[in-house]
């Protein structure tokens, strides 16, 4: 495994602070009324997305979850943000061409394309990671889902597929414990989803999802393993959902409000917070800096604002010829 | 009478059944808080048995429905969107609606697939179909689309009590409308259409939403076209008596429905009209639809989906030119 | 659990003999061209259903496994299995009616009816045991599957929901080691799909499948688990097709013959021969006493040969008025 | 030239493209073996890293196909029924229709789906479907319905090379059907219906196996009926310009399809031939398909399927009693 240098963990800082900002950006957009559909904020959930795509390789395919409609991943895999910030807005420079205001899709940087039901994804991944495979260019998958997305057959069926053809894909789970408004252990049988790796003879891994270096030290062993033909892998990243589902909705448990208290010590392991209180300890970070990267980050969101509200919205004459490939 | 809101009215038939027989149920992701309110409230009064919040299961939730129902219950299984179907297309499209016929008649599957349906909102293509033609395809099904909240109450406590599995697509744009519901129970059977507006020069059969959208058009066009608007309100069985009743006096017809165009319902009943009143049509069954291509979203989604314009272009051009302005 | 009894050990002995009596008539009307869709052999499986159904109550909700078309559970539960051959010849007697001339379907003894898409069975069986659990007279749920239906979406969605919701529902595997073409061994990550259970926190339980005995004590002992209210549990019988997958087919995996000798191996565990050789041990039979339920059998099967062949079809005027309920 | 089967006509086309371009590759359930044989031979001329046996899971094999397919990959996915669609429409109807559309047309999916559909050998309702209109009414999916072995090649060779995701539907009762094949390579482009016979009185529109059936029709009426009929060979693109051509010349219409009847094919050509020939219709567009209940099997599957006497009374009707003997 590459050895993180100075420079790597201030650039993950950086992902995760622009991831933060970006989020923050889009949720006011959504409470001003200004985005075009729903808004998944993925506060609590930075460090996945960071320290899983910090150091993979431009043509890994990378199938994000739909927290922050992508953000860390395609942060951390080097995608401008700004693309995100336009689609949402339903622009043409969207990173989905503004064509579903939420959809991504950055095939330069391995993003394929996104389905909007949950946990299709673990199928779709079996594919790209087959055509990898196939390719024999050491490319490899990493695919991101939620504790409800597992619950999905696709999970069974593209497990089992990807094991027995030791396909180079690397499945990453978001325990937050909660899918929508039900809590994750009034539905499923057993606590760790890590658990589930056995029946398909893969490893399976318990994360702290808050801390970016332990994901991304689990995720490159992951990677590693699957590049070298090994096969598949699970990793579960116990994490939390700071917010509501999505902007605007009520924020519950079943039908109950969440627990504040609850809520409140998870926000004591911020990951953003986590990480910088490490760098700084570890004095990666000094105060100025943190302060400077926070004000670069805020001019980028604002500049990222700009620029989706300047941006055209896509053509509509062309959509009739987007429904098949020529 | 009391006013109640669209969802509010299906929220209050789901409860008054509930309350009449035990062995009704609702099943789903969230079905106690409810992101489209139509089960809303139900928990704290039936308790958790009764309202079950599932696992992120769509095969599982849809499979255990039929199962239960085969097994003499009534099952109401909460799709959330109706475009979900798609995740439990076996379970819904192929056993529920073949196990009655396929066994002799012998066990029914008396149950209901609620789905919240429709653009409006942007939310793109895998949030925002009205499957409609997809069940119609499949016989055994039902398929129920209410306009407004009173016909949503009427027709959701006959889905509950049908023998048959039902298909309840609600739309997401009907969500806020009030209308006076009465305080006495009613029921609206399944197979009656409703003739929303009477007139005499051009039928509108409208499905859902674009009911309002129909009574929109006609009414600006009232000073120069008398628009019949019929909402089907269920799709199948399907009213074409009051349909043809209508093409009958009018020889003018535009359908129009959210459902993508192709082999979608709006050909169905195109087709039936020409089979059963061809004579009797001055102009072919005009169809309004929503565009062959997935519902785009956000700021695309109205060049994909039936516009006001565009059902006010298409009864003027049934209408002929004898009555443009 | 009950003890069984000389005339229950009896019982199974000719219901054993009276399944293979049944399915050789019906690879003999395919062979002969009078059946009116495929046959699938149950050959090899006998014991599983025999077994497995034995001892269940009337009003227990029974999904049978396609192999045989529902022979060997059906016949266990009760049933006359004359239904079955009617059904086969299309006939209006048959147990789906002549519908459609292989679906089960006796809801008097808690046969609801049969899906024809493999492993479709693991959802509505979690929709069976959840009435049952509903309505709370202690019935319970049994269902049989295949290698191949284990490998289906269906099942991770059912095996979590059904152990969350502790519903009562015994999911028994018939492992005959092939699907179709497929050898398991090829498709699957693992090699007992036992192994599967510990993903739902419930009992997963490897048995000599062509042990009619031992597949009676397991399964027992899970429907007891089940009425009981603890949850469902996955049972993994060991067996062999003995046949090609359904009459008339090459009988390949993959695409070469299956080996003759492996064949030859397991048939000297053939679960008739096996259960008779015991009986005769423990003096439960004679040879007479043989003789005389094997005549019975032939008997039986050429009655309902019979009868089916001198049954009506079904009235084709019907159809219409089947497609809903009134 | 050389005579080949329908089923071998096609593995040929398979067996040439696989040979042409690495990328293609096939995967599904029993491919290797291929009970409906169309992938029969693969295996020993490709391997079984190009002729992939998969597990039991239509989810898996039709969504690893959709996501080969975006990552630069042409897959043949074997779907064996085309009935198990409904095991995994999120994939294929869903999934495969849209990812192209969805993102901006910046990843397209080519694959092919290919499924055996159809009735005739009592197989019951969940094994003798066409799911046609359910692909037709998903836009983003192309449909191809060969009737003869020499279209199928050249149609499979078509397809396999599309940048889209197409479903290839070919008929159980096709199978036998033998044929004489140039030897030199052919492709026959989607979307070019073929007149399979030239008439003048009344235009027959068929799909897949009906063809066969319309032309023995047409040859049983030819004293007293000149019966045109035309093989639409591709759904999607429809060759709408040939059905219109060919009605502009008869004025009477019967399409033949075997999809279930409710929002098929059927009513979609018949609406299509409505708005665009109107002026042209002597009758009402009639059409001959499944009856609206789940396909039954063993000795009733032919009260559900049309038969050629139901074929013939539609050509006699729409001729209209000017015609009859
Ligand atoms: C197949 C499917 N079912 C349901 C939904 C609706 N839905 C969207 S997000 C979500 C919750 C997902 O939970 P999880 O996978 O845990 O991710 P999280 O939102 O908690 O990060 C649900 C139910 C969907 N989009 N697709
Ligand atoms: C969903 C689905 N996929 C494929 C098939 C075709 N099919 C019928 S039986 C069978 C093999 C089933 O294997 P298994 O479950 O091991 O049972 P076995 O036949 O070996 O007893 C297959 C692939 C089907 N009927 N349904
Ligand atoms: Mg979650
Ligand atoms: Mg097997």
């Amino acid at each position: 495994m590459k050895k993180l240098g100075k420079q790597d963990l201030l650039l993950m800082y950086r992902n995760l602070v622009r991831t933060r900002k970006f989020d923050e950006l889009n949720i006011r957009m959504a409470t001003e009324g200004k985005l075009l559909t729903f808004y998944h904020s993925c506060q609590g959930h930075e460090a996945i997305g960071v320290g899983a795509c910090t150091g993979l390789r431009k043509d890994d395919y990378l199938y994000p979850h739909h927290r922050g409609h992508g953000l860390s991943y395609a942060i951390a895999k080097g995608v401008n943000p700004r693309e995100c910030i336009a689609e949402h807005l339903g622009r043409a420079t969207g990173w989905g061409g503004g064509i579903t205001g939420f959809h991504t899709c950055v095939p330069e940087f391995g993003i394929l394309g996104v389905g909007a039901t949950i946990g299709s994804g673990f199928v779709l991944s079996v594919g790209f990671a087959l055509a990898a495979k196939k390719r024999g260019e050491g490319q490899i998958t990493i695919m991101f889902t939620g504790d409800g997305g597992i619950q999905r057959g696709q999970f069974h069926e593209a497990a089992n597929m990807a094991s027995v053809w030791k396909l180079p894909v690397v499945w990453v789970v978001e325990n937050n414990q909660m899918a929508w408004f039900t809590p994750y252990r009034d539905t499923s049988a057993v606590e760790d989803i890590a658990t589930l790796a056995a029946s398909y003879n893969m490893p399976g891994e318990i994360v702290d999802g808050m801390d970016v270096l332990a994901v991304h030290t689990a995720v490159q062993k992951a990677v590693e393993r699957a590049r070298s033909g090994e096969g598949p892998s699970l990793i579960e990243c116990k994490t939390y959902r700071y917010r509501s589902h999505s902007e605007g909705r009520p924020d519950v448990s079943h039908y109950l409000p969440r627990s504040k208290e609850e809520i409140a010590k998870w926000k004591e392991r911020d990951p953003v917070k986590l990480f910088e209180e490490k760098l700084l300890k570890e004095k990666v970070l000094t105060k100025a800096l943190i302060q400077k990267i926070s004000q670069e980050c805020d001019a980028e969101a604002e500049e990222a604002e700009t620029f989706g509200f300047e941006s055209p919205f896509p053509d509509p004459s062309n959509l009739s010829k987007m429904v098949y490939a020529p | 009478m009391k006013e109640l809101s669209y969802w509010n009215a299906i929220s209050e038939a789901i409860a008054e059944e509930m309350k009449r027989d035990e062995t009704v149920f609702v099943i789903g992701e969230n079905v106690q808080e409810s992101p489209f309110l139509v089960t809303k409230g139900l928990v704290q009064q039936f308790g958790p048995d009764r309202v079950m919040d599932a696992p992120l299961s769509e095969l599982a939730i849809a499979g255990a429905t039929v199962g239960a129902a085969m097994a003499g219950y009534r099952p109401i299984c909460d799709l959330t969107f109706a475009d979900f179907i798609y995740c439990a297309a076996d379970e819904v499209l192929m056993k529920a609606a073949q196990q009655y016929f396929s066994h002799n008649a012998k066990v029914n599957v008396p149950c209901v697939f609620l789905g919240v349906a429709g653009a409006g909102f942007g939310n793109g293509p895998e949030h925002s179909r009205i499957p409609a033609a997809m069940v119609m395809n499949n016989p055994g099904l039902k398929l129920v689309m209410p306009s407004t909240p009173y016909d949503a109450k009427g027709l959701m406590k006959a889905a509950i009590r049908d023998n048959n599995p039902v298909c309840f697509f609600f739309h997401k744009k009907c969500m806020p409308m009030k209308q006076e519901i009465p305080d006495e129970e009613y029921i609206i059977p399944l197979g009656v259409a409703d003739v929303k507006r009477v007139g005499s020069d051009v039928t509108v059969v409208a499905t859902s939403y674009m009911v309002h959208l129909a009574l929109e058009a006609a009414k600006n066009l009232e000073d120069i076209i008398s628009v019949e608007v019929i909402d089907l309100r269920s799709l199948v069985p399907l009213d074409i008596d009051a349909i043809i009743t209508s093409v009958k006096k009018t020889g003018r017809v535009v359908v129009v429905d959210e459902d993508t165009e192709c082999c979608g319902v709006a050909a169905e009943i195109g087709q039936q009209i020409m089979e059963r009143a061809f004579d009797y049509l001055d102009a072919p069954v005009a169809r309004v639809c929503a565009a062959n291509m997935p519902i785009a979203g956000a700021a695309m989604e109205k060049y994909v989906i039936p516009q006001l314009a565009q059902v006010q272009n298409a009864i003027e051009a049934a209408a002929g030119s004898g009555f443009s302005a």
